[in-house]
């Protein structure tokens, strides 16, 4: 069952969500034979790029939440240099044995920073695609870029032309129309949208560790507030994928929350293309596989 | 260091055992390959995993291999400290058990013929029991009668847990309320030996207060020292980022793949999150 | 700890999430006696009344979600007179005999609409306040009146004279930025803010009812899509609380998720005056009497 | 109708006894109030509820008293179709469980002396065992020695399901797949019933089809039914407007407030979500 995907041939519709796989972490876990021969994703995709390099938030950075995992991670990357120098040649020795392509993931607080990332990328043949993370937070209001369909279409148009890859945009949840928002990237020259990443949310210390004595309670993770995933966002995700499709005729990656073969056929069902894993390869790091096989 | 076979692994509870305040869970684990000294797993419950309090555990969650016997049982010493080491607590020979591992980076033998001080806090003894049947192994092949055993020191809040104690051969245990043996804080055991023969390199384990202890005051003498550190963490096999403590000089550590067991030098300090339930 | 708000003196912070406690039914199933004696909320919401009489979606109308609940109730209530004329009696009779405040939650589709509701509640003194849905649906956009802050201020300030009761805005939580909207409620001169309400969701029929066989697989709510409550949503709610907290000066009634007077500490450390309890109450009738034992 | 005292009580199981393909939970209940034939509980497993399929069950289930002993037991008859069913299988004597309940309308007795025919698909079969009981036990008050005993015609997907019929005296079976009792629906035997002697007051509870049957079957005659209705259900007492059907004539009905016995007249069909796991 190939599935064609922005001029891509995929081996199964069962990608990995950006930042929930380090492969070169995973080699050295598991050893490069075992992960080639097992690779779980028909296609890879990176964690977050930027154009700095970023050390990410200090910890703690993870919260178990019910059904799910709040994280503030921050986005660590060591900038694309470092990563078009070091972890690319890497990465893609990797994929290209087992004929897996790879999607690199990036992310800028402006047209300027994203259009550079873009141009650098499309210079690399070893990148099949592009994910564009709007999620940043802008400078100005906080909010996320991605939030506003208009300012998302302005900023998409702007980088369009910085490459002839398939450009994947990666949608916030975070705001009122997420078809609108997915309706603009395609008017402004996106070949696919992705769909759900976290949702804003926070915890505080738990009682007795450093939490709720007196004085009030302070967050508990590093990064003040963090992105909840997993199985609890999975109605969310599926709410906000079946509106899309309702919205765009490009293809549509669908995730949060994907835990089974059968979750991940409600997404398709809802009209995604291809469905990415994110949180559930934390509790199974073959889950990716476990769920292709089950879609057979 | 043993690698993990991709994927986690259906195993079967094979028993377990109370010991003081601390249950011991042998897993049944005849084809996982041995690990190494300090690695750890990651482990949960086949049934039930969800639903505890705030309607956790969600995640698996980490513990050292604390004993293995050969042909194929592993042991890991578990603290009921939430709801993941609750669940973990209640299995009974026969149910069934995630095991992702071994994973991480363990210790590493004591350079320079210097002897080994192990030293352990609370549920933090779980990866210095094997450590010791390692090296007390090595030395009997070695046939080195001249190398010292390791000294083995642990600390304890009080009686029930300090019946852990009984996971190590030789230990001398310290205590806070003074239960059992030294009556106070096993840093001060510590300090003893180090003044009695600095020659020595220190393998630690326990809530973060005591590896900072230990950190600096290895770190005064000049003395090695490996830091065994926890840490909250979602995958334990470097896929989240999630585990992070802060390398010297700026930037993090992953605890998963970067450690476990780090070198006391790479750290300023341990991070109040880096250690074991105290 | 008798709590101030809005000029009401309630016994506790702990009060129920509207629609998700039946005074009437609770009465009928568990005896007058009984639930007078250990009524649970310090202060008592009722279900959203609309200017007309609603049946509401057709059935299936919950599915359980990882850790929450989905519904799509659809508002049935028997429209603003049948609510003065028939409900409120009965109910206030209860609340009267135990000494707790009646807060009435209304819906409605423009602010003409909103201010008759207002108008008519003013006139009953067996009404202590007032709990404005701004939820609603835009019938143009199908966006929820209250997700645009200008929008949601034009709205709230058109009705806010029709009535002197504390007016107290239900924001929605499917929007960008809930702080930039309780920031505009607070101008239009709402006494205090609701949050959270259900995350927009959605079920597809679980294989073998009428689910997935070879054709698409249809939604399984009656009404297409619902709203996720209950555990899951829980951070999310924290996150919005803690952010409304920060933009506005007056009380915040928080909820979502909350099971126990640890997650109700949480929201009064983010900021919130009152919790509310929701689904909780579904698995635990009592759970807001526990709830507030435990904040002692 | 029995009230439910305010706020679900944490029992103990008194056992668990297998009945073919079903499970009788028996639950110690000295202080309950006794429920009215055709009343239900809402039960939930007081540890390990949530973490199953799914990432559930959530929230807690509705089940009819099947049986109670006076004296406090109460039985309830389960089968397994999803997680909440599932853990609540699991569950041995001893152990611990929210029980909300009696709650809901049950059935009343037949008027103008009609004999009682009580009907029941699968698992339906749980509430008339009760009534069944009170029905006899009315009979033997009254000494009416003229009342004829209430006539139980029950119907089953197949042999281990029919095992079921043991919780009823003088069963008269069907099964679909004819390996016990008459080959093929209750519905049949119903009807034949009916033939015989039109002036009964039929009592059903089953998966919804059956139910549907018996609706069409009796508004047909002009003969009183009265239908147990299952639901989906998040509380059981009228909070959530989530268990709706459809009323004849319009609106909806709350099975768990209106309900779960229901007047057929008061449906123009039964929903196909209103009945018992076929
Ligand atoms: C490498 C390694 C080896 C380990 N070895 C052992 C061992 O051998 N034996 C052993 O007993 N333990 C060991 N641990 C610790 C063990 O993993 C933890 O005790 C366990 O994860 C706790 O889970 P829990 O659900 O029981 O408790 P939790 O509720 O998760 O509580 C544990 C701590 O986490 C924090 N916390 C509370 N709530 C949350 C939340 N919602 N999300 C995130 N954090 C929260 C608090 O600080 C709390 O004190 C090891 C940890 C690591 C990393
Ligand atoms: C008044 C009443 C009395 C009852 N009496 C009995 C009894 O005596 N014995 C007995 O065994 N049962 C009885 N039931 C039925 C019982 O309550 C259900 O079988 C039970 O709730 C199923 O829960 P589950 O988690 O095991 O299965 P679920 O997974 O909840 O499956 C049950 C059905 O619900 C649907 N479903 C699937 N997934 C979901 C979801 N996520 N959310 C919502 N619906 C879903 C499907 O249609 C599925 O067939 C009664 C129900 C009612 C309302
Ligand atoms: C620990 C963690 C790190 C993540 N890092 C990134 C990232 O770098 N870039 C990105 O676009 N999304 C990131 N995400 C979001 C995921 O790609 C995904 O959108 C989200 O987690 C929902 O899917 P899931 O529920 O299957 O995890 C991250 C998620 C998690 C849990
Ligand atoms: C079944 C159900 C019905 C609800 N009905 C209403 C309603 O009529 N009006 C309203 O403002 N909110 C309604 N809500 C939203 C709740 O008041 C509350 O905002 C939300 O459920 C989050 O709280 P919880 O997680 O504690 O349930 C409803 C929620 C549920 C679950
Ligand atoms: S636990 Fe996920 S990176 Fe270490
Ligand atoms: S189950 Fe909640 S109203 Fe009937």
């Amino acid at each position: 069952m190939s599935v064609p995907f922005c001029g891509l041939e995929l081996a199964h519709p069962i990608i990995n969500a950006s930042g929930t796989f380090d492969l070169l972490a995973a080699r050295s876990a598991f050893g490069e034979e075992a992960l080639r021969a097992g690779f779980p994703f028909a296609a890879f995709v990176s964690k977050t790029i930027t154009l700095q390099a970023r050390a990410g938030n200090p910890p703690p950075r993870l919260f178990e939440a019910p059904a799910g995992l709040i994280n503030s991670i921050g986005l660590p990357n060591k900038g694309l240099e470092g990563y078009l120098a070091e972890d690319l040649p890497a990465i893609s020795s990797v994929l290209g044995a087992c004929a897996v392509p790879l999607i690199t993931n990036v992310m800028g607080s402006d047209a300027a920073e994203i259009a550079t990332l873009l141009e650098r990328c499309e210079e690399r043949t070893e990148i099949a695609a592009i994910e564009l993370n709007v999620s940043c937070p802008n400078v100005k209001t906080g909010l996320d870029i991605g939030s506003d369909p208009a300012a998302l279409e302005s900023v998409v148009r702007g980088v369009r032309r910085a490459t002839r890859k398939p450009l994947i945009v990666k949608l916030t949840p975070n705001t009122a129309d997420v078809a609108a928002c997915a309706h603009a990237a395609e008017a402004a020259g996106a070949d696919a949208v992705s769909l759900i990443n976290t949702l804003r949310a926070m915890a505080l210390a738990p009682p007795g560790r450093g939490g709720q004595g007196r004085t009030a309670a302070r967050p508990w993770l590093g990064g003040g507030t963090g992105g909840l995933s997993g199985a609890a966002i999975r109605p969310v995700a599926l709410a906000q994928v079946a509106a899309v499709a309702a919205s765009v005729a490009i293809p549509i990656v669908g995730m949060g929350g994907v835990q089974s073969a059968a979750h991940a056929r409600d997404l398709l069902n809802a009209g995604a293309t291809l469905v990415a894993v994110g949180t559930e390869s934390f509790r199974d790091p073959t889950a990716g596989a476990r769920i292709a096989r089950g879609l057979c | 260091m043993a690698l993990a076979p991709f994927g986690r692994r259906l195993l079967t509870v094979a028993g377990i055992d109370e010991l003081g305040a601390y249950r011991l869970l042998r897993v049944s684990d005849p084809d996982g390959p041995p690990p190494a000294p300090g690695q750890f797993a990651m482990l949960a419950a086949a049934a039930g995993w969800g639903g505890g309090q705030d309607e956790r555990p969600h995640l698996p969650r980490a513990f050292s291999y604390a004993r293995v016997v050969p042909g194929g049982e592993a042991s890991f010493l578990l603290e009921d400290v939430g709801p993941g080491t609750r669940r973990l607590c209640e299995l009974r020979g026969g149910e069934r058990i995630w095991s992702l591992g071994p994973l991480g980076v363990g210790f590493s033998a004591p350079a320079d013929g210097r002897r080994a001080i192990l030293l352990g806090g609370g549920v933090g003894i779980a990866p210095l029991a094997i450590w010791q049947d390692v090296l007390l192994a090595g030395a009997s092949a070695r046939r080195t009668s001249g190398a010292e055993p390791p000294v083995i020191l642990l600390g304890f809040r009080d009686r029930a847990r300090a019946a852990g104690a009984a996971l190590l051969a030789d230990a001398r245990v310290a205590t806070d309320d003074g239960s059992v043996g030294h009556h106070g804080l096993v840093t001060e055991l510590l300090t003893a030996e180090l003044v009695r023969d600095p020659h020595a390199s220190v393998y630690a384990c326990g809530p973060a207060p005591m590896l900072e202890a230990v950190r600096a005051l290895c770190a005064e003498r000049a003395i090695p020292a490996q830091l065994a550190l926890e840490s909250g963490m979602a995958c334990g096999f470097g896929a989240c980022f999630g585990c992070v403590v802060p390398r010297r000089g700026g930037g993090y550590l992953r605890v998963c793949v970067d450690g476990p067991v780090i070198d006391a030098a790479e750290l300023q300090c341990v991070d109040e999150h880096a250690g074991a339930p105290a």
